[in-house]
């Protein structure tokens, strides 16, 4: 899957040695890969990518080989191995099947799906066939919660909007259809970041055509850091990842003159469960991106940047690429871009399916090759990031919206969404509608217009009983509050904040106990582990809800939740303890009654509810 | 020099430093595991957080730097609640150990659950299980369920031995620390980690289920291991040694000591260790009483001087005794007149970090002292040489490091000849088989003194346990021997003795224990190690 | 009464110069006074009105080794009158630890300020004897200096002892008012004890006598001591509570409760109702066993057998009560820190009252047996009396006092636990003789019964312990399975309850007078300083006096009728 | 509630000397006369009221909450439940327990080689037991612990184990009471 990089340094491999596992060929993509980067070490994910590709897992004389190969020590390979959930250091079928049970695929019945599969196989999960075919997984979320129940076979595209059927035609070895995700530019809307719908503008030409790269080769060419800066700080642009940081005083914070080379980071790596609109950009308009990615680097003062993409992520990584090696064969990227004298290099570097990375610290440590756990603060990222160098980093769509607020300046900009939430942004909608997927709308629209007329309303008509408004880190809302609209200081005084934007919508059937459940799941699977209170307390979190949902819980175990909350919120070094602390907490708080009625009915009230 | 204010105190604290080495040093306990003065800032364990004015949210005292005029607040409801957060949730998987757990009444789980944990379990779901007692190397066993992921160890592995052989595995919950599979926690000081280890998860194998650390008294010392001179607290207990741990000096060991240095203590308690004088009358060594091996020893030396001359007699000095005991020798020595006088010292292998060639705490003491030929005397070898020649009629060797470092053959054949060989050390020994008295000398463990490292840094030991039978030490056998062979009533008393070196030696002029203090006394630079 | 306030303000105006410093903490006053100050402060404590502080409960001294003021002599006062108490504390220097000796304003000072200088060294300008107490002559250094170590083997004990030519000195006795008898002849002088049929308690009593007639005696105890505050001093808090046990051995409760109260003072902490009428069940119960042997070992020693027999008897349902209900007999170490050792037995009620209906039976048959009996009434009647104002100044305290006519029971005085809810009598003699102290006795125990009964209707339900590991170990079922408990198990056990620094005193009534303990805390596990005042001693001080001039005989009901315990007065 | 002071009833004044004290006579004869017949009835049916025990062949029952000596608990599997945390060793305030703990194979890895007690000096405080977090020692309603030389009173882990279900009604009982204090 890796494409030798137009930039990369050739590094000849050593000569093939004795007891090696690894193909000959497969050492030089791993000593090519090395090149890339200013520290081999970084290079190991890309080369555990591609040996667990080649030998299935990552048996230990695997770990041996790779160490050797990148100057580290086993056990420094090892730990990288063991973190991240996508590498295998046993075992797996030769068909990996993986089942996304998260929130969005669990309340279209995901766990169906799971069940069927292991009852087929007779497996347990972690277990493989005895003729070493099949494997089945559950996983955390694979980005595609508008299509759910989403299923993945090895490293191969989604199966979307999955079904029994699917799963038994898998098994049987037959093809499988792929249903599409919806990715809408509503009417009425004037979207810029997705191309018109039904269009897919992955050729560079086409997006030349369009007017792109102009904006890049005018940011190269004819203008200075700062007034880019300053340009995109006027239109307001806040970062899309979660956090709403205003881009352009970010990009300001960039030393003038480090002494050292300075990075823009891309964090692409979008696994929230309710969020999975990077994907649409991708696999749809990648150039858009790219351009923006140039402007970014330029912006900082920097002549390279390292997208950080999500392992998970088959098609829009074979889109990035293919889209970034028309941009190197086009002189956009690469040594004296545009005539300036300057060079700007983008390189790609795949995730392994740990959340965590997602933090941009984290993904700064992940790039580096090391576990994906997030950084303590000071020293910032502006000062201290990639490889000890002053880093920016921005989320993949907030570099989408760079190009359009350059070509149409900061006014236009600010004449969509509200006024401190300025721009279109691309609203995910999962969960219990009849149209689940991606619109992209000007930020302030109504929650009940984007549940209501684009996602088609409830399933079946029913009411809400509750909707998480942005990514399942941030506190779940009640149905009451469906007017809100969709901006960063509404869903604030609403008691919820913005997040990425994914809306997921649960009916009247869920049970807010198995939904907190499975949230709780998720965050317990994904805390890097590092800080104490989220490493035991999103455990905590999970075992006791479990416990509740089971009906043996008792009412002071919901007191326990609300102060274990206290002692989360704010206490680590990174937010990811707080999200799950908001979750469960806010899962509790506003749904006090159904949990006091699996207490004193010793099990679930909801027949109907989803399966965790 | 930032001025900040701790719970309304106002300290002066050094420019870019962190904020809980300024609290600990100044008395304000803020509770910590992750941390370690020695190592790098890992900033995980979340239990230091404080309260700063102007923050919104507490902060880790580890890694906030201080600032002009900061104002820290670390006993606020905030900080009670987030500390017992913390323990609560540490404490939600630690297996139920106390009882069976080394570290019980040294943990600080236990201490810090104790003083600002919760007073009551809440969770009731199952503990998380993981592998116990697992042999990680061969001095070191880990019990993962214990272990609270501080990373204190792994860190210890990575920055100061740079070996690298621990490492945290898995992610969130998950995580454990572990070795890989062929390459275990064998360094040479692997069992420092067990010091710095917070809880009981890593354990050294020598004191594992030995005794309750409430049992131990603990008594400062030096590791006469080699001659770094690592600063030591000997733990013990009715009168036996069971275990060593580095002191902190940042002059000579920072926190840590090797593995060899920590384990060499059996020999304190040796059941075959000489206990009591022997002299040979017959072909046979028998016990006798001091008076009588002392009135030998002193009658052999005086009459072989006054018949044979002085230079008929060679005295090989042991690098193990104190400054204080070979200060006496030192004076038998020039009593005597012979200028025959020598230190055997075993040289081997050192490393980088605290290990040093010379292995004996007190070579440098030694030649300081004069325990060397001067003008005209003969060394090691040359005596023995003049003993197999015969020229040589009593030798008096002190230890056993002679027979490690001499040649084997003319050693054999300097006591074959040598008319009368007296052999003061603790074991038995090829040198024992054929001496004609033998007197039980005294482990660094059973007396007072200094020690002078390689560095030329004097340093303290003390007596830990007790000598049996009211053994004298080395100094007060020398005392006697003065006595015996000349008039005046001498006496051995390390303060005493410390004084008379401070005036009659010019490299220590003006030392008393009182400057050699716990932290030891650096002998000036003009004093260069005459070797 | 005036409060604590008050007292300390009066002094204040009184002695401008002399006071170094007073304070308040946890309800006690005290007062830190220049040495050379102390007789004048004592006298006025004494004697002005507002104060009166007439009873001189308690001296002893406080150890603070290293430091150039070393000893600290410490005077605890209390007033009959207004029911108050004073703490008076004098520095003294380490290079010569002299006080002045306030035997003139208190007598009873005499014995305690011997106990002081025994102990530690500390001497008394112008006391009229200033002996050894506890320790033999010949013993070496003070030994509740805390440079004594507490192994260290003396000459006389242990191996390595001239115990082959061993000659006991004999102490000089003080004072001889007569050296011929009346009849010409020389003065007789017997040795009563230390092991005599007719005394229960180990004392020896040297006894000048002129034919029959007591001229002199010098009453020596000792001889069972066991360095009680060292012990305690050297271990935990906790482990202090069996050593109390071994107090007055016939009430053991009554001084657990008084030494757990006091460490609960120390924390400022209180324990919960169901706790404090387990106490004082546990408490009562035991001053009836406590009565009833001094009434039958009275009537044993006076050749009355019979009732003897049946005062054991009934002691024997007391035992029952104490066993079922601590687990042991005599040794009852029953009260916690914080708590009590175990609820209530089932049961426990119907057994206690079938228990008290045939002890009551018996009490009334040990009286109707004696109170008529023309013999015991003779040798009861009219002996031993003495004044109240004398016996206060002795420090008298408990049944001794309260038969002198007296109204001080700290019950009824200064009630603590839940005494100030009960209902019960102090009874009171009228002529302060040895009848009377047996009576008053006999009366407490139905007194003691009462309040018994009273407590078993009224005890609510609740918990037994506070619940905080500072001070109690958790339930044992949650330290089996919960890590937090098993910590605090582990550190409270390993560590002994912390009390913040500071120093209290508490006084509680046992079955012979006030015991108090004073306890000061350094902060650590181990207490700094422990100490028992205890009512034998200080009742025992003036039996030469009650004595001097009656017939020999008359000593033996005059003793037993102090009841001096040995345990409690030897510590 | 209320506390008052009464003055105690003393006897009248001797008068008549003989009367009164014939008198006395008659009454303690009478008092004597019922203790003895009513001792006889129960001597008779059995039921004595007389508190002398006839030991060793009588012996008294004693209550739960009976502190004997220290014993350690026997598991089924016959070995001890003690696993030589020297909490009880520590507690001790007249140091009669020694411990010297080694390791097994179990699946408690520790436990204790030597477990001695020296009954001479015990007092049977009973805190031990309380400081156990194990239940491992408990207090047992035994007491005959004499023996014909000081080694004697020395009684080793092999004479101190006792089945968990002999304690069990017993001590165990009155410990399991207060396991939810």
């Amino acid at each position: 899957m890796i494409v030798e990089h137009p930039a990369a340094k050739k590094v000849s491999p050593d000569a093939a040695g004795k007891g090696r596992v690894l193909s000959p060929e497969l050492r030089a993509r791993i000593m090519t890969e090395r090149g890339n980067f200013p520290q081999p070490r970084s290079a190991l994910l890309g080369a555990l990518h591609m040996a667990q590709e080649e030998q299935g897992y990552l048996s230990r004389a695997v770990v041996d080989e790779v160490a050797e190969l990148l100057d580290l020590l086993p056990i420094q390979v090892q730990e990288v191995v063991s973190f991240y959930p996508m590498f295998h250091d046993r075992p797996v079928g030769k068909a990996h099947i993986q089942v996304c049970t998260n929130i969005a695929c669990a309340l279209r019945g995901a766990r169906k799906l799971v069940r069927h599969a292991e009852n087929k196989l007779g497996l347990i999960p972690g277990e493989v066939t005895e003729d070493g075919k099949y494997s089945v997984g559950e996983v955390e979320c694979l980005g595609s919660c508008g299509s759910g129940p989403v299923v993945q076979v090895n490293n191969q595209p989604f199966i979307e909007k999955a079904t029994i059927e699917d799963i038994d035609n898998l098994l049987a070895g037959k093809d499988v259809k792929r249903e599409a995700q919806v990715a809408l530019v509503p009417e009425g809307v004037e979207g810029y970041l997705l191309p018109p719908n039904g269009v897919s503008r992955c050729h560079i030409d086409d997006y030349v055509a369009t007017g792109g790269y102009e904006m890049a080769r005018k940011a190269w060419a004819e203008m200075e850091p700062e007034a880019i800066a300053e340009v995109v700080k006027n239109a307001g642009l806040r970062g899309r990842g979660g956090a709403g940081f205003v881009t352009g005083v970010k990009w300001g914070f960039m030393p003038k003159d480090a002494g050292k080379p300075c990075y823009l980071a891309v964090n692409g790596d979008e696994s929230e469960p309710g969020t999975f609109k990077d994907r649409q950009i991708l696999e749809r308009n990648p150039h858009q991106f790219l351009e923006g990615v140039a402007i970014g680097v330029r912006a900082i003062r920097s002549n390279a940047a390292y997208i950080y993409l999500r392992g998970e992520y088959a098609t829009p990584y074979r889109r990035l690429m293919e889209a970034i090696h028309q941009a190197y064969a086009k002189g956009f990227f690469g040594d004296n871009v545009y005539g300036s004298g300057k060079s700007c290099h983008v390189y790609v570097q795949r995730g392994a399916g740990a959340y965590i990375c997602g933090e941009e610290t984290g993904m700064i440590e992940s790039m580096e090759g090391k576990k994906g756990q997030p950084r303590k603060r000071p020293p910032f990222p502006a000062g201290f990031g990639l490889w000890g160098c002053p880093t920016t980093v921005n989320n993949l769509e907030t570099l989408t919206h760079v190009p359009v607020i350059l070509r149409k300046g900061a006014d236009w900009f600010k004449a969509r969404g509200t006024e401190k939430s300025t721009g279109n942004t691309l609203f995910g909608i999962s969960g219990h509608v009849n149209r689940p997927g991606v619109y992209e709308l000007p930020l302030g629209t109504p929650m009940r217009e984007i549940i209501e007329k684009h996602a088609g309303g409830v399933l079946n008509g029913r009411p809400i009983k509750a909707i998480i408004p942005g990514g399942v880190s941030m506190p779940v809302l009640t149905a009451d509050k469906i007017d809100v609209n969709m901006d960063h200081d509404s869903l604030q005084k609403a008691g919820t904040l913005l997040g990425t934007g994914g809306i997921v919508v649960m009916d009247d059937s869920t049970c807010p106990v198995r939904a907190a459940l499975v949230i709780a799941r998720f965050f317990r699977h994904e805390t890097c582990g590092q800080c104490t209170q989220c490493r035991e307390g999103t455990a905590f979190f999970y075992k006791l809800l479990k416990r509740i949902e089971r009906g043996d819980g008792a009412l002071e175990d919901l007191d326990t939740i609300q102060s274990v909350t206290t002692f989360m919120e704010g206490a680590t070094i990174c937010a990811l303890s707080d999200a799950a602390a908001w979750a469960a907490g806010n899962f509790m708080r506003r749904f006090r009654p159904d949990f006091e009625r699996h207490i004193h009915e010793k099990g679930c009230p909801f027949p109907e509810s989803f399966e965790p | 020099m930032p001025k900040i204010t701790i719970d309304g105190r106002e300290i002066e604290a050094p420019a870019n430093a962190m904020l809980l080495p300024v609290a600990l040093e100044n008395g304000v306990h803020v509770p910590h595991y992750c941390w370690h003065a020695k190592l790098s800032v890992d900033g995980s364990c979340r239990m230091c957080q404080v309260e700063i004015e102007g923050s919104p949210k507490l902060v880790i005292a580890c890694n906030t730097p201080v600032r002009e005029g900061m104002v820290v607040r670390t006993q606020t409801p905030a900080v009670q609640n987030a500390r017992r957060g913390v323990m609560e949730l540490l404490l939600v998987n630690h297996p139920l150990d106390c009882p069976i757990c080394d570290k019980a009444g040294e943990c600080l789980l236990q201490d810090y659950s104790y003083a600002f944990g919760s007073r009551q379990t809440r969770t009731k779901e199952p503990r998380r299980k993981l592998q116990k007692r697992k042999e990680i190397g061969p001095r070191m066993i880990l019990d993962q369920e214990r272990c609270i992921l501080c990373r204190r160890c792994v860190r210890f592995c990575r920055e100061i031995t740079h070996t690298n052989e621990l490492g945290v595995f898995n992610m969130g919950d998950r995580s454990m620390l572990d070795v890989m599979e062929g390459q275990p926690l064998a360094n040479d000081y692997s069992i420092n980690t067990a010091d710095i280890c917070p809880v009981g998860a890593l354990e050294s194998k020598d004191f594992h289920h030995k005794l309750r650390v409430w049992f131990l008294k603990k008594t400062p010392s030096v590791c006469p291991s080699c001659s770094n001179g690592c600063n030591i607290t000997v733990h013990h207990y009715r009168d036996r040694i069971w275990r060593m741990m580095p002191r902190r000096n940042d002059a000579v060991n920072e926190s840590w000591m090797c593995d060899h240095g920590r384990l060499n203590y059996q020999q304190v308690g040796d059941e075959t260790r000489l206990r009591q004088p022997q002299l040979r009358r017959t072909a046979k060594l028998q016990t006798v009483a001091w008076d009588e091996a002392l009135g030998y020893v002193a009658r052999t030396l005086r009459d072989t001087v006054r018949t044979h001359g002085a230079e008929s007699v060679g005295v090989i000095a042991s690098p193990h005794l104190t400054n204080e005991e070979l200060f006496r020798l030192g004076q038998v020595v020039s009593l005597l007149g012979t200028k025959n006088v020598d230190t055997a010292l075993v040289v081997g292998q050192g490393d980088n970090l605290l290990i040093k060639p010379e292995k004996a705490a007190n070579a440098r003491g030694a030649r300081d002292m004069g325990l060397r030929p001067t003008a005209g005397g003969l060394n090691v070898a040359a005596m023995l040489e003049a003993a197999a020649a015969g020229k040589l009629r009593v030798l008096y060797i002190l230890g056993s490091d002679v027979w490690k470092v001499a040649d084997p053959q003319a050693l054999c054949g300097a006591l074959e000849k040598v008319g009368c060989l007296i052999v003061q050390d603790v074991f038995d020994s090829p040198l024992t088989e054929r001496a004609q008295v033998v007197l039980p000398s005294l482990t660094w463990a059973e007396k007072t003194g200094t020690f002078t490292n390689v560095k030329g840094r004097v340093q303290q030991i003390h007596r830990a346990v007790a000598p049996r039978d009211e053994q004298p030490s080395d100094g007060e056998i020398f005392s006697r021997l003065l006595n015996q062979l000349g008039e005046g009533q001498w006496h051995f008393e390390a303060t005493a003795v410390l004084e008379e070196i401070a005036s009659a030696v010019p490299a220590y002029a003006g030392i008393s224990f009182a400057r050699v203090g716990a932290q030891g006394f650096a002998l000036p630079e003009s004093a260069g190690d005459a070797a | 009464m005036a409060d604590n306030a008050t007292i300390l303000a009066t002094l204040q105006s009184r002695f401008t110069s002399g006071i170094e410093r007073s304070d308040i903490y946890r309800d006690d006053a005290s007062v830190t006074i220049a040495p050379e100050q102390l007789l004048d402060v004592a006298r006025f404590a004494r004697q002005e009105a507002s104060l009166s502080f007439d009873l001189l409960l308690d001296v002893t001294a406080v150890d603070y080794l290293g430091q150039q003021a070393r000893f600290e002599v410490v005077h605890h006062l209390y007033s009959t009158k207004h029911h108050h108490r004073l703490r008076l504390k004098t520095r003294v220097l380490e290079k010569e630890p002299i006080v002045d000796s306030v035997v003139p304003v208190w007598v009873g000072a005499n014995w305690l300020e011997r106990e002081t200088f025994d102990m530690y060294g500390v001497r008394f300008r112008g006391h009229p004897d200033l002996r050894r107490i506890y320790m033999y002559e010949e013993f070496q250094g003070h030994p509740l200096r805390k440079d004594y170590p507490k192994e260290r083997r003396q000459p006389l004990i242990g191996p390595g002892s001239p115990q082959g030519n061993y000659q006991p000195a004999i102490p000089e006795i003080p004072g001889l008012t007569h050296v011929e008898g009346l009849l010409g002849a020389e003065l007789m002088r017997v040795q009563l004890g230390p092991s005599h049929p007719a005394t229960h308690g180990t004392v020896r009593i040297l006894l000048d006598l002129d034919g029959e007639t007591i001229v002199n005696a010098d009453v020596q105890v000792g001889y069972l001591h066991r360095g009680f505050e060292k012990e305690c001093e050297s271990g935990f808090y906790y482990q202090a509570i069996p050593y109390t046990d071994r107090l007055n051995y016939s009430s053991a409760i009554l001084c657990n409760v008084g030494y757990c109260m006091a460490v609960e003072k120390l924390f400022g902490a209180e324990v919960p109702p169901r706790c404090q009428f387990i106490r004082v069940i546990g408490g009562e119960i035991a001053r009836i066993a406590d009565h009833l042997l001094c009434v039958g070992a009275t009537a044993l020693e006076l050749n009355a057998f019979t009732p003897f027999l049946y005062a054991l008897q009934a002691r024997e349902l007391i035992w029952d009560l104490v066993n079922a209900m601590c687990g042991a007999r005599v040794t009852s170490n029953f009260v916690r820190i914080g708590g009590v050792s175990a609820d209530l037995p089932a049961g426990f009620a119907d057994q206690c009252r079938a228990a008290f209906k045939r002890l009551l039976e018996l009490v009334e048959d040990t009286e109707g047996l004696l109170l008529e009996n023309p013999i015991f009434r003779a040798r009861m009647e009219g002996v031993g009396v003495m004044s109240a104002e004398r016996l206060i100044e002795y420090g008298v305290t408990g049944p001794l006092l309260r038969a002198a006519g007296v109204d001080l029971d700290l019950r009824r005085a200064q009630p603590y636990l839940v005494y100030d809810q009960l209902d019960f009598d102090v009874p009171l003699g009228t002529q302060g003789d040895n009848m009377d102290r047996f009576l008053v006795r006999l009366a407490e125990m139905r007194q003691s019964v009462r309040i018994v009964e009273q407590c078993l209707k009224m005890i609510p339900d609740g918990p037994i312990d506070i619940d905080d590991p500072a001070l109690r170990f958790p339930g044992k079922g949650r330290v089996y399975g919960r890590m937090e408990e098993l910590i605090n198990q582990f550190k409270l056990v390993t560590e002994g309850q912390k009390p913040p620094p500071g120093e209290v005193y508490v006084g509680t009534e046992s079955a012979n007078g006030e015991i108090g303990y004073f306890l000061v805390s350094d902060g650590t596990g181990k207490p700094y300083k422990c100490r028992a005042r205890t009512p034998s001693f200080s009742n025992t001080q003036p039996l030469a006096e009650l004595v001097r001039g009656r017939l020999l005989a008359d000593m033996v009901p005059t003793f037993d009728m102090i009841n001096m315990i040995g345990g409690e007065c030897d510590r | 509630m209320a506390t008052q002071t009464v003055a105690v009833r003393r006897p009248l004044a001797m008068r008549a000397g003989f009367i009164r004290s014939a008198f006395a006579i008659l009454k303690g004869l009478w008092i004597t006369n019922r203790h003895f017949w009513r001792n006889l009835w129960g001597f008779i049916i059995r039921k004595p009221t007389v508190f002398t025990v006839q030991f060793p062949e009588e012996r008294l029952v004693q209550p739960n909450a009976f502190r004997g000596m220290p014993v350690l608990v026997q598991m089924d599997n016959g070995k001890e439940r003690c696993v030589a945390c020297g909490l009880c060793e520590w507690a001790c305030p007249t140091d009669c327990i020694t411990i010297y703990p080694a390791e097994t194979a179990d699946e408690i890895e520790r436990y204790p080689r030597v477990f001695d007690i020296d009954m001479s000096r015990c007092m049977f405080c009973g805190l031990c037991e309380e400081a156990c977090p194990e239940e491992a020692i408990v207090m047992s309603q035994n007491v005959e612990i004499c023996a014909y030389s000081r080694r004697g009173t020395l009684w080793h882990k092999d004479d101190l184990l006792v089945p968990v279900d002999k304690l069990l009604d017993t001590r165990l009982f009155h410990v399991r009471r207060g396991y939810d204090r």
